[in-house]
This record gives structure tokens, sequence and C-alpha cells, in this order.
């Protein structure tokens, strides 16, 4: 339980981040940590206390003991993903300081309506 | 005999784009080509004369029918559009020169909307009928901003008003589909025969407000004359002769073709022996013809001065339609054949006279009537007609329309349709007085009548308007007789006229005119010979002492009736373009206020709004899938 | 056949015979009025022949020329649709509502032939008429439609023979006849309503231009325009006659007592005019149409 | 021989050639420009393959790797799919021949790595049959749409790919909450799978996931309020790509969104809440379009507005309605893919894309006017182009069974529909009317780029005018997924 609580707040944390910040840095920030919440709540619901990795061959495992091995393996792809939006994001607010000279999202509107 | 009607559907859009491709190859094989397919299709549409054709199946849709289908009143508008069509084409032959304007598609699109027009009378179905409707709409509308600067804001508004139109249409046809899942017009009036009369009401009002935006009636018409004054001379007859006239049409099928009167009649109550739907309509199309009378005849601009006689006398096309009787119906569409001609000739000659002069301010014009003989001639028939004066064409119509509303007793509508035509004497007379009659201005001494090509189409309408003026006979063939299958009692007639009993006083146009033409004879013999008249100068003329040279404005032709104006000073104050433009600037207010507060640009604002609809999502989630 | 010809030959001389008359007298008691001894009765005639005999006659043009046959031939067809002493004639070829227009034939013919002129007097004139058409035509219709609507018919023939024995309308629909007799009035362009010839603001109007055999033509036309208005009157309202004596003294006693208002009043002008035929006549024409649909 | 008939290939040919073009680009140089041309080519030779097994089976599934559902990822293409992912190849297809006249800046094999990568994902996104291959292919798309919308590198495009990377990351994440707790509900991630076993879950259960999944769908399916990105980001990207995102990304999500809804979240009362979802999206999509004076964020909006409208025939939640969806559907990929091709020719003869710039354009540039032309008319609505019959189809759908809410959204719709059409015929009499002031040496677009334009105008006018396949087939497939076709086909299948 405490897994899911915990997870949930992470994505509220980034949430928070993403909506109050100011800083593109910080704005990042938080879509990280709601990435990271994400993935700790695809972990947690595969997770089995005490469980161990489902290897059939291994004597003596019952299925009750085997973590789940799929979301570990949706988990490993969700952080692919995410590592590769990171850093097009990075790539994107470099960009962003050499055009507008601040790292203000507020400052950062030229396109609206 | 049939598949005709899918060829002649098809013959003016092939024609168009034939003559589109043509016109790559020389400006003469573009010319041909639309003659030769516009005449084809007014032959085609001569093989149908008094024929009746029901239900040629073209195709299918969501489980509809789609349907083609003639009868004696397809046919009467079928002619007015073969016809008028034929004859814009030769003059625009004659008008629209390369050098003055592009011409790559004027053909083509002149063609289109002959082509949808057709379709629009053909039709045996609401889904082709609207499917035509719309077409009709934009290609007509490339037509009018052919006119150049101004036109364009004109076409705006008109294409603005018909989509609008056209979509009030489209509840009604959407309304009808799902309550019979089928549109053919038969179907149709199975379904509003067993429906309640609010479904009829909406339904009629729903069609009535598409097809009066089209038709120009009271407080839908603001389009109208912007769009007819504004679009190129060629464009405006059709537009005025032709295209309100479907209008004109589509009221006809709904009324008659769907409902009926003794329909109507059980669901509601009646005014006058007439339903109130019905009244309505008849107050709306009499509205129309009076203020369009009076706004007319304050016109200082030659076309816009046509245009609102346009919306005046398609009141009266749709006050006879409206009225359920023989007479009154049998006049409404009579006037709608005889408005097409006489409105479709003076703005051919209007357009003649723009082609020579290049102005169509009245105050700029004047003594024409010695340059341009024949023009003049044509367009004083023109007027004639227009203001229903025997023994020309528009006179017997609009006879049949008060005839049939004495008939009824309505006499309030009686009143209104009279003074709509003896306000047409006000300002038909300001239209040929200020162009032909008077001074001629100088800068126009050297004008000369317009070449053949333009004359031509001009004569045709002109001897028409004589012609059916004298021989009512001739159209009422063909209109008692589609009225028949409409369940309308044959009215009795003749040749030259209507004989007693068929309305409350009887009518020759023969006798009328043989006396007349008799009469002027003997007064002209009796002017011969009396001693021979000396021609002197124009300007050799009483004028208290003063000497007039034609340097001079001497002629009275600015604010003709400034006098009248003020008579109906309040009457004219009154804009409902006003309201729309109020109502449509406020519109935009308030878009665009809500617009700049949703995409502010910001993006911690964009962000919030996925949390909230997350929130949402999460509140109904704890409500248990209710947020109410 | 012989008779047709016969009719079609008399009825327009007796019209202009009885316009003319009414012109001669009109003079005379105008002058009576006045305190003048005035011009000799038949003066009129001389003013005619001596206008038609000019030898020096001017023109703008045809269409100029073609104003005065119009008029007249405008006025000679409407006389046709007139019955008159028990003689139909055409009548069955238009009925009442044709009649109206028919009547308009003369005038815009007129109009036509003025304002080639150029004269801004002459399209002034015409402005005026029009316009004060356009007023009187309000409630002239309405009461013609109450007329019509009394007789259930529109044909003029069946309204005068509905009237016969001294059913009169003016018994049955005396508002609609003191209505019409304010229209045919100002149809007829006597004071207050001579706003179109006005000869000190416009010079005559639409005739400032002609002279001559022109001018001769447009006198005869005013016979027959007096003969006309004064006519139908009498056909809607006061039963027609069986012979022609009856009927000229009927057209007498109209004509009379509109001289009596004439030359006693002063001038409109024309909005004034329009909006007084489209006050007092309109609501009283008004109040009997409704009294007739009611009834 | 190889069997080309198998959906897979869908998805592989593009990846193989992302792959390919990203790592020849260094010595191919200019040859890479025709690599996409080549994938998509074969992705259309295989979506036509494909067709008669469709046609005869009703479904063809694929499995990858040797394992039988519901452990294997599968690939299915429905009838629907096959049609959408045919329109996906098409517009792939001509956009990336219009690629190699329109993009002359550099990295090209980059931006045309990633172009066929954004195409690849919209293919896998459309015809996939497992739950979280759906998540990957959303964020494969997504972050080829990042680069490929901040591709420009100048100030706006920078700013609109930001813009969009983190409302699209932020989405994707909201998406994959979804999905695990379908996972963690049902334990499996096989749509047909999960849709036996969702039967027994509660209303709540099933609402999470599936507020989840829309959230996260819904900020790509450019649905109001979650469309923020949408005006800055199409503007901003290469016309091509505009026209890809516009023309299938949006639909694209939304087919995701219907196929969820339909076959996974059996429930009737949340469709009320979508229909007001759709009406707003129609509402302000179509009223700022109207305002702008940009021509490329006026396609944007008018996509949200499209987007609204189909959004709101499949929120009936009846055949008919879904029919007039996939109807509006197919029209809008291929005329508003259409115009912005259209447009970006355009604009790179005017050098602005500012409307009142486009003055005159319709006789210097005639056939893409005309074409243009005809792409409006179609999103108008004006008969005979397609679109008219898929508006007819919606309001008849709507009016079916009529409340007042519904008679009520029917009138909203028409009256943006008048608002679509004041500001398309705005645009073409300022094209065909306007007087151009500053003295522009403008000539038509290149043949390469006319040739994509008219072949998707080509095929707009064939559907417009031989409406009845069309039409018949969409009747077809939406009759299959309300249904639930897709779930037993799948099931006889072995889809399982």
């Amino acid at each position: 339980m405490i897994y899911y609580v915990g997870s949930f707040l992470l994505i509220a944390l980034g949430l928070y981040a993403v909506i109050i910040k100011k800083n593109l840095i910080k704005i990042l920030i938080g879509l990280d940590l709601i990435a990271s919440g994400v993935n700790l709540l695809i972990i947690s619901i595969g997770y089995v206390k005490g469980g161990t990795a489902p290897i059939f061959s291994r004597a003596g495992l019952k299925a009750s003991m085997m973590v789940d091995p799929i979301p570990q393996a949706l988990t490993l792809t969700a952080i692919v993903i995410d590592a590769s939006e990171m850093a097009l994001a990075v790539a994107f607010v470099v960009l962003l300081y050499k055009h507008y000279g601040t790292l203000d999202i507020k400052k950062i509107r030229s396109l609206k309506w | 005999m049939n598949i005709l009607l899918e060829i002649m559907l098809a013959t003016p859009f092939i024609g168009g784009l034939l003559a589109f491709i043509g016109g790559k190859v020389h400006r003469w094989v573009r010319f041909a080509v639309a003659v030769t397919f516009s005449f084809l299709t007014l032959i085609e549409a001569f093989v149908y004369y008094n024929v009746t054709i029901k239900g040629v199946v073209w195709g299918s849709l969501f489980g509809s029918k789609l349907i083609l289908q003639t009868n004696p009143i397809s046919w009467l508008f079928l002619f007015i559009v073969t016809a008028m069509s034929f004859l814009i084409v030769i003059f625009s032959i004659g008008d629209m020169e390369e050098d003055r304007i592009k011409l790559d598609s004027y053909y083509m699109q002149l063609l289109f909307v002959e082509g949808a027009m057709i379709g629009i009378v053909l039709a045996g179905d609401l889904i082709t009928f609207f499917m035509f409707w719309e077409i009709m709409s934009w290609t007509s509308y490339f037509l009018i901003i052919y006119g150049g600067k101004k036109s364009v804001a004109a076409g705006y508004k008109y294409i603005i008003m018909s989509i609008i139109g056209a979509y009030s249409m489209f509840i009604a046809i959407a309304m009808l589909y799902v309550k019979a899942h089928s549109l053919v017009y038969a179907d149709v009036a199975t379904t509003l025969a067993h429906s309640s009369a609010t479904f009829v009401v909406w339904t009629v009002v729903l069609l009535g407000i598409g097809f009066f935006v089209k038709a120009a009636i009271m407080p839908l018409h603001t389009w109208l004359p912007d769009a007819h004054s504004e679009a190129p001379s060629p464009v405006s007859p059709l537009l005025s002769g032709v295209l309100i006239k479907m209008g004109a049409y589509g009221l006809f099928i709904v009324l008659y073709g769907f409902l009926s009167v003794q329909l109507a009649g059980n669901i509601m109550p009646s005014v006058f022996s007439t339903p109130i739907l019905l009244y309505i309509i008849q107050w709306l199309a009499a509205l129309s013809i009076v203020l369009a009378t009076f706004l007319a005849i304050m016109q200082e601009d030659a076309k816009r001065l046509l245009a609102y006689s346009s919306i005046s006398q398609i009141g009266y096309v749709v006050l006879g339609i409206a009225t359920g009787t023989s007479l009154g119906v049998a006049g409404g569409l009579f006037h709608a054949l005889n408005h097409a001609i006489f409105k479709g000739l003076l703005f051919l000659a209007v357009g003649a006279v723009i082609y020579r002069t290049g102005t169509r301010n009245l105050s700029d014009l004047g003594g024409l009537v010695k340059k341009m003989p024949y023009t003049f001639t044509a367009l004083l028939l023109g007027i004639i007609a227009l203001a229903g004066v025997p023994p020309l064409n528009g006179f017997v119509s609009k006879w049949m329309i008060y005839e049939a509303l004495l008939q009824k007793k309505e006499v309030f509508l009686l009143i209104m349709a009279f003074i709509g035509s003896t306000g047409a004497f006000l300002y038909v007379y300001r239209l040929i007085h200020s162009i032909f009659l008077g001074q001629l201005p100088k800068k126009y001494e050297n004008v000369k009548d317009v070449p053949i090509l333009m004359q031509v189409p001009i004569w045709v309408l002109a001897v028409s308007t004589i012609i059916f003026g004298i021989f009512p006979g001739l159209a009422m063939n063909v209109i008692v007789k589609g009225m028949k299958l409409f369940g309308f009692k044959p009215i009795a007639y003749t040749l030259f006229g209507f004989p007693q009993g068929t309305a409350m006083g009887a009518l020759k146009v023969i006798n009328i005119s043989a006396v007349l033409a008799i009469a002027f004879v003997a007064a002209w013999v009796l002017f011969l010979i009396l001693s021979k008249s000396r021609k002197v100068s124009q300007y050799d003329n009483y004028a208290a002492g003063q000497v007039v040279t034609p340097e001079l404005k001497y002629n009275y032709s600015f604010g003709f009736y400034m006098s009248f104006g003020r008579v109906i000073k309040s009457i004219l104050k009154l804009g409902i373009e006003r309201i729309y433009n109020y109502w449509v600037d406020a519109a935009k207010i308030f878009g665009d206020y809500y617009m700049r507060r949703v995409y502010t640009g910001n993006l911690e604002t964009y962000n919030s709004y996925i949390v909230i609809v997350v929130t949402i999502a999460a509140a109904a989630i704890l409500l248990g899938g209710k947020l109410w | 056949m012989v008779k047709m010809i016969l009719i079609a030959i008399v009825a327009p001389l007796l019209a202009f015979a009885i316009g003319l008359s009414f012109m001669m007298i009109k003079r005379k008691f105008v002058a009576r009025i006045q305190r003048r001894y005035g011009p000799t009765i038949i003066q009129p005639i001389f003013d005619i022949m001596k206008l038609l005999l000019k030898e020096d006659n001017i023109s703008h043009g045809i269409i100029f020329s073609l104003g005065p046959i119009i008029a007249i031939a405008g006025s000679i067809l409407s006389v046709f649709f007139i019955p008159i002493a028990g003689l139909n004639m055409l009548t069955g070829s238009g009925d009442l509502i044709a009649l109206l227009y028919i009547m308009a034939i003369g005038s815009l013919g007129m109009a036509l032939g003025a304002g080639d002129s150029a004269n801004p007097n002459a399209s002034i004139g015409i402005s005026r008429a029009l316009t004060l058409m356009f007023g009187y035509d309000l409630p002239l219709v309405i009461i013609v439609i109450s007329v019509a609507l009394q007789y259930h018919t529109t044909d003029l023939s069946a309204i005068v023979a509905a009237q016969a024995n001294g059913h009169w309308a003016l018994w049955s629909l005396p508002l609609s006849a003191i209505v019409g007799f304010v229209v045919t009035y100002g149809a007829l362009g006597e004071h207050p309503f001579d706003i179109i010839t006005a000869p000190h603001e416009v010079a005559t109007g639409p005739m400032v231009e002609y002279g001559g055999k022109h001018l001769g033509f447009l006198m005869i036309n005013h016979a027959f325009h007096l003969y006309v208005e004064i006519a139908l009157f009498v056909d809607l309202f006061l039963g027609g006659a069986s012979n022609i004596f009856i009927f000229y003294i009927k057209m007498f006693a109209v004509f009379f007592i509109m001289m009596m208002f004439d030359e006693v009043l002063p001038r409109f002008k024309i909005d004034d005019a329009v909006r007084f035929f489209w006050k007092w006549p309109t609501v009283v024409a008004l109040i009997s149409l409704i009294i007739v649909l009611v009834k | 021989m190889v069997n080309l008939a198998n959906p897979i290939l869908l998805v592989v040919i593009p990846l193989f050639f992302t792959f390919l073009i990203a790592l020849s680009g260094s010595f191919l140089k200019s040859g890479v420009k025709y690599l996409p041309v080549i994938a998509f080519a074969l992705n259309i030779i295989v979506s036509l393959a494909l067709i008669p097994e469709v046609v005869k089976n009703g479904m063809v599934i694929a499995t990858t790797a040797g394992f039988k559902p519901p452990f294997a990822i599968d690939m299915a293409v429905d009838k629907l799919g096959l049609f959408l992912s045919l329109i996906a190849s098409l517009l792939g297809f001509v956009a990336s021949v219009y690629n190699l006249f329109y993009i002359d800046e550099e990295p090209q094999e980059k931006f045309h790595a990633l172009f066929t990568l954004l195409v690849a994902g919209l293919t896998w996104m459309i015809i996939t049959g497992d739950i979280f291959n759906l998540f990957v292919a959303f964020e494969v798309t997504s972050i080829a749409a990042f680069g490929l919308v901040g591709f420009h590198r100048d100030k706006g495009a920078i700013e609109a790919g930001f813009k969009y990377l983190v409302m699209g990351s932020i989405g994707g994440s909201f998406l994959l909450i979804g999905i695990i707790m379908l996972y963690a509900a049902t334990g499996t991630l096989n749509i047909v799978d999960i849709a036996q076993k969702t039967s027994n879950l509660t209303f709540q259960q099933k609402l999470f996931p599936f507020a989840m999944i829309f959230t996260g769908l819904g900020i790509e399916g450019a649905l109001f309020p979650l469309n923020a990105w949408l005006p800055d980001a199409h503007p901003a990207a290469p016309s091509s790509v505009s026209s890809i995102l516009s023309g299938i990304m949006t639909t694209a999500a939304i087919y995701a969104i219907i196929r969820l809804t339909n076959t996974i979240f059996d429930f009737n009362q949340i469709y009320f809440f979508l229909m007001i979802f759709a009406l707003l999206t129609l509402i302000f999509g179509e009223v700022s379009a109207f305002f702008q004076k940009d021509i490329k964020r006026m396609l944007a909006y008018s996509t949200i507005g499209q987007t609204g409208l189909f959004f709101f025939a499949f929120s009936l939640n009846t055949v008919n309605g879904l029919q007039g969806a996939f109807m509006q559907m197919v029209n809008h990929s291929l005329s508003k893919g259409m115009l912005f091709l259209v447009v970006g020719g355009m604009i790179m003869q005017v050098g602005s894309r500012n409307i009142d710039d486009f003055a005159g354009l319709g006789r210097k540039m005639k056939v893409s006017s005309f074409f243009l032309a005809i792409g409006a008319f179609s999103l108008m609505g004006l008969p005979p182009f397609f679109g008219f019959w898929s508006k007819l189809k919606i309001i008849f759908a709507a009016l079916q069974n009529a409340n007042a809410f519904l008679v009520a959204s029917v009138v909203i719709i028409l009256l943006m529909s008048v608002v679509e059409g004041a500001y398309f015929f705005k645009l073409l009499q300022v094209m065909y009317f306007g007087k151009q002031e500053k003295d522009v040496a403008v000539k038509e677009a290149s043949y390469g780029m006319l040739f994509s334009v008219v072949v998707l105008g080509t095929v707009l006018l064939i559907i417009s005018f031989y409406p009845a396949p069309v039409i018949n087939f969409m009747h077809k497939a939406a009759a299959e997924i309300i249904n639930k076709n897709y779930i037993t086909l799948a099931l006889k299948l072995g889809g399982l």
C-alpha cells in the first residue's frame, strides 16, 4: 500500500512542479518525478512481498512466491522512453535559452491565441 | 426518355468543365462550348414540356433513395433556369470581355450554377434537393465575386447567410429522415401527414428559413441588395431572375408537395380560411413587398434599385404561392416566370448601360435614349411589365394574385400588394428617367448602343414580356396542368386571359392591348395630321430666361423622391442589417475574449488544464461516476 | 359589328364632350366665384383649336412627342372600361382592378414625354405627380376593395347593376363614398392638390416644355381625365345610370361639389399631401372596409 | 515468397527504414531522402495486400515472438484499422514525396528518420492489439513529433516543441497509469483478453483507468482543454509534418479512444461527458480558428474543431454515429492533410504565413489554390465533396432518438459549421480576389509537391463522387465495433 501512496505522491509532486514552477529545469524535474512515480507504481503492482524472480527451472518455487515479471519489463521500456524524452527536453531547454535568454516559462510565450 | 433526366442534369456540368478546358485553348472555344451546352440544356428541357416522370432512381444514400423526377411545375422552373441561362451566356460573351475581367472559370461557374438549379428542380427527394441547393450556393458565390472589390464583401455576406439558411433546412431534413428513413417526396408527405402539428410546424419553419434566405423574404433579405448590385452585369439577372426563384420553388414543394392546404388546415387554426402558417408567410411576403418598395424608391444606384425591387417582386411570388387557392398559387407561379423575364430584361438592359457608360449611379446618367434607343425600348417594356401595367406580363400575374386575395377577403394583404405595385411606378420611372431621359451628360455624347450579342438576349426577353402578357394561357397550360398533380382544382383560363367565374372579374388582355393599339394609332394619326413639329435642341429650354449649356447639370435627377423620403423617414430608419451586425459583432467580441483567455500561451495554464481534467475525472470516480 | 364600331367611335367622343363641357363650365364658374366676368363659355374649345392648329410646334425628340399621344391613348382605353348608361363596352375584358392600372397608362406615358424635355421643372412635376399618386392610391385601393367586397364582384358593370333602383353604394358605404370623393378630387389635381402643375413653383410642371399641338393634346387629355375619374366615382358610388342624361347629371353634381372646394383652398406641400392621404382618408376607408368585412 | 499480408510488416518496414536512414545518413547524404518514400510505398503495398484477407476473415492477426496470445504481442487489423493504416501509409507516402522537394534544411537524415518513425508509430498505434504496445507506439509517435515540431529550431518552433513535449510527456504518463491500472485489475495486456475480463469489474474500477487513458490520449487527440499545444505545434512544424500531425495523429488518438472505449470499457454512462468534451472542443476550435491571421494556425484550430465533430459523432454511441465519425475521420485526414501540404507550398512561395499575404495566389498558383478550395469545401461539408456525406450522416445520427440536448448539440454543430464556412471563405476570397500589395515573384509549387497534393486531392475527389463503397465499408466497420465483433473475431482467429 505504501508503494501506491508513495508513487501517487511522487506523481502529485511532479504535477505540482510542472504547474507552479517557473524554471524550465524545475519543470523538467517535475516531469521526471511524474515518470518515476509511474514507474514505481508499475513495479509495485507486480511486487509480491518476499517474492523472487519467476525462474521456473528453479526447484521449490511456488507460484505465489513469484514476482510478476511483466511489470518489470514494462518499467524498463518506460524508463527508456522517459530517458529519451528527457534528453530531448533538455535539448529543447538549451535551445530555448539560446533564443530567449531566460529560463522563466512565464516569459516564453510568443505563441498564443 | 428517363435516362435523359440524368443526361440533362449532367449536361451543364460537363459543359462547364469543357468550357474551362476549352478556355485554355482559345477564348472562342470557351464561348462556343458554353453557348452550345447551355443551348443543349434548353433543348433537352423542351423534351419534358408537360411531361410527368415519377422517380428515376439515380442512387441511394443511407437507405434513402435518390430520385430525379419532373412534372409541369418543375418544368416551369426548368424552363426559367435553362432559358435564362442560355440568354445570359450569350449576353456574357458580349459583356464579359477578357481585357476587363479574368475569365478562366466564369463560364464554368455559370454552367455549374445552371446545373445545380436544374438539379434542384428535378430532385425527387430531399437529399438530392439539399445537395444541389448547397452546390448552387457556393457556385453562385463564385459568380457574385467576379464583380470586383466590393462584390467580395457582398458575396461573403451572401454565402454566410446561404449557409445559415441551408443548415436550417438541414435540421429539418435530418428530422424527417430520422422519422421515416426515406426522404423521397412522397414518403416525406406521408410522414408529415402522420406527424404531430408541432413537428409539422417545425419542419416547415426550418425549411422555410432556408428558402426565405434564398428568396430574400424580409427579415432575411439583407444579402440581396449588396449581392445583386455588386455582381457582374450578366450575373445579376441570373441571381435575381432565377436563383431567388429556387426559394419559391422550394416553398411550393414544401407547402403543396409535402403538406397540403387541407392537411395544414386540419392541424392548425385558420385565419381568413388560410392555415395560420401560410397566413404568416403571406404577411412576411407582404411586408417584403411594401418595405422593399419603399427602399427601392430611395435608391440612387440603378442595380441596387432593381435589387430592392426584386425583393418586392419575389414577395408577390411568395404571397401568391402562400394563398393556397388555385388562382393565387397559379398567379404566384406565373409571377415567378414573369419576374424572371422582366427582371432579367431590366438587369441586362442596365448591364448594357453600364457596359457603355461604366457607371450605375443614376444621377450621373441621363438622356441616353438618343444614343441607345434599342436598349431604351426594351427597358421601357421591362418597366411597364414590372409596374404591372397592362398589357404586359407582370400585370396578368399580379392581377391573379390580387383576385385570389380578394376572393379570400385577405384585404390587408391585398392593400399591401397594391401599394407595392403603385410604389413600383415611382421607382421604375426613376430608373428610366434618370438613365434615358433628360439631359445627356457631355461625357456620354459618343456612346453607342451595345453590340448585337447583347441586344439579342435583351430583345428576346422584351418580346417575351409581350407574349406572356397577351397570351397568359401559354404559361397557364403548364401551370394548371402541374397544379392538378398537387391536388389543386384547375382554374378556367383561355389563351388570352380568364373568363368570368375564375376570379371575381374577367380578364382578356388581348382586348386591352388591341384597343390600346387602336387608340394609340388614332391619336398618332391625329398628331401627324396636324402641322409638323420642329425639333429643337434640348438646351433650348424654358429656364426662366437663363441660357442652358451642356456644361451645366440642369437635369433634376439626384434625390428624385426626396420629399417622399421625408414621409417614410421613420420606416427607412428601421435597419434589420444593423441588428444583425450588432449581434455578429457581439459574438465576435465574445468569442475573441474567451479564446484569449483559454489559449494564453502560458505553459502553466495549459498544464493546469490537464490537472483540471484529471481532477474532474477523479471527482467523478469518487462520486461513483455521477457528476450530478 | 356595326354597333360595336359605332360604340367604339361614339364612346370616346362622348367622353370628350362631357369632359370638355366640365372644363367650359369650370372656367366660368371659377370666374364668378372670384367676382370676375370670366371668358366666354366656349373658351376651352377655342384654346384647344388654337393650340392644335398652331403652325410652329417644337419638340425635343420622339419620346417627347410620344408622351401626349400615349396619354390620350391611355385615357381613351380607360373610357371603354367604364360602363356608361347601360353600355358595358369592354368591362368583360378587364375588371375594376385592371381598370386601376389601365388608368395609369396615360399618366405614365405623359411622364415619359415630360421627362425627356430635360427641364427640371418637368421632372420635379413628375416626381410630385407620382408621389401624389402613391399618396391617394392607398385610400383608393381600400375603397375599391370595400366596394368589391360589398358586391362580391370586381366586374364594374355588375357593380353598377347591383346598385340599380337607388341601392347606391353611397347609402350602403357612406364612409367609402366620402373617401372616394376626396380621392377623386385629389386625382383630378384641383386645389389643394394642384401640387403637380403649381404654376408659381414649377411653371406648370410636366407641361412646362409643351406647346402647340402637344399642349392641345394634353388639354384634350385633361377632358378625358375629368370624365374618367368622375365617371368611375359615379359608377362606383352613385349607381351609374340607365341613360346618358342621368349619367351626365350625376357627374355634373359631383363636379359641382368639387368646384365648390376648388379655389377656396390653399396648396399642400407634396409630403403633406401624402401624409394627409395616408392619415384621415385611409383611416376612414379602413373603417368602412372593416364594416364591410364584418357584415 | 514473403507473405505480404502480415500486419507486422506495417510497423516493421518503416521502423527498419528509420534505422537505415539514421545509419546510412552519413554516407548516403542526399540519397537518404528517398528511403522514406520506399518505406511507405512498401507500406501501401502491404496494406493493399491485407485488403482481401481482411475482407474475407474480417480481421487479420499476427503474433510475435512465437508465443500465443495473450502473452505475445499481437497486431490485429480489422476493417477500420486497415482503412486508417492505409490512409496513414498513403499520407506518409505523399508527404515523404513532398519532403523530397520541401526539406532543404540540415540535418536531413535526422528529419527523414524522425518522419519515418512518426508514421511508423502512428500505424503501430492503429493496428496494435496490445495495450502496452499502444503506449509504446504513443511514445514513439510523440518523441518523433516533438523532434519534428522543433525541427526548424527557430524561436517559435522551439517554444512550440517544448510546450508540446511537456504536455505530451504528462499525457504519456497518464496513459501509462491507466494501462497499468488495467493490468492490475485484469492481469493481462492483450486488448481482447482485457475486454473479456473487465465484465466483472465494477464501474469505478473501470472508470479510473478510463479517465487516465482518456486524459493521455486526449492530449494527443486534441480534445479541449487538453489541446493547447496543438495550435502552437502545427504551425511551427514543417508543413509535411503538420499534415501528418493533423491528418493522422489526432485521428489515430481518437481512434484509440474509440477502440478502447468500445472494446474494453463497456459502459454507457460516460458518453454524455464525452459529448460535452466534444462540443467544447468543437466550439473552441472553430471560434478560435475564425480569429486567426496565421494560415497554419487557422488550420490547426480547424483541426481541433473537426476533432470535436467526429468525437461528438462517436460519443453518440450508435452504429450510425460511429459510421459518421469514421467517415468524418477519413474526410478530415485526407482534406486536412492535403490542405497542410498545399499551404506549405504556398508559404514557401510567399514567405509568410499571414493570410493577407496570400492575396492573389489564386491566379498565380492555380493548381494549389484549386486543391486548397476542394479541401476547404470538403471540410466545410459542402456538396458534392465527401465532407458533405459525413456531415449528413453525423447530423442524421445525432437526431436519431433526439432529445433536447442532442437537438441543441446539432444546432451548435451547424452554427460552428457556419463559422467554419466563414473563415474558409474568407481565406478563399483573399486568395482568389485579394489584391497583392507587395510585388512578390510567386510561381506554382514544384511538380513533386504538386504530385503529393494531386494524389490526395484525387483520392478525395474519387471518394467524393463515389461515396457508396466508403460509406458501406464504414457502416460495417461501425457495426463491428458496436457489436463487439472485434472480440469474437479475435477469439476465433486466435488473437487471444
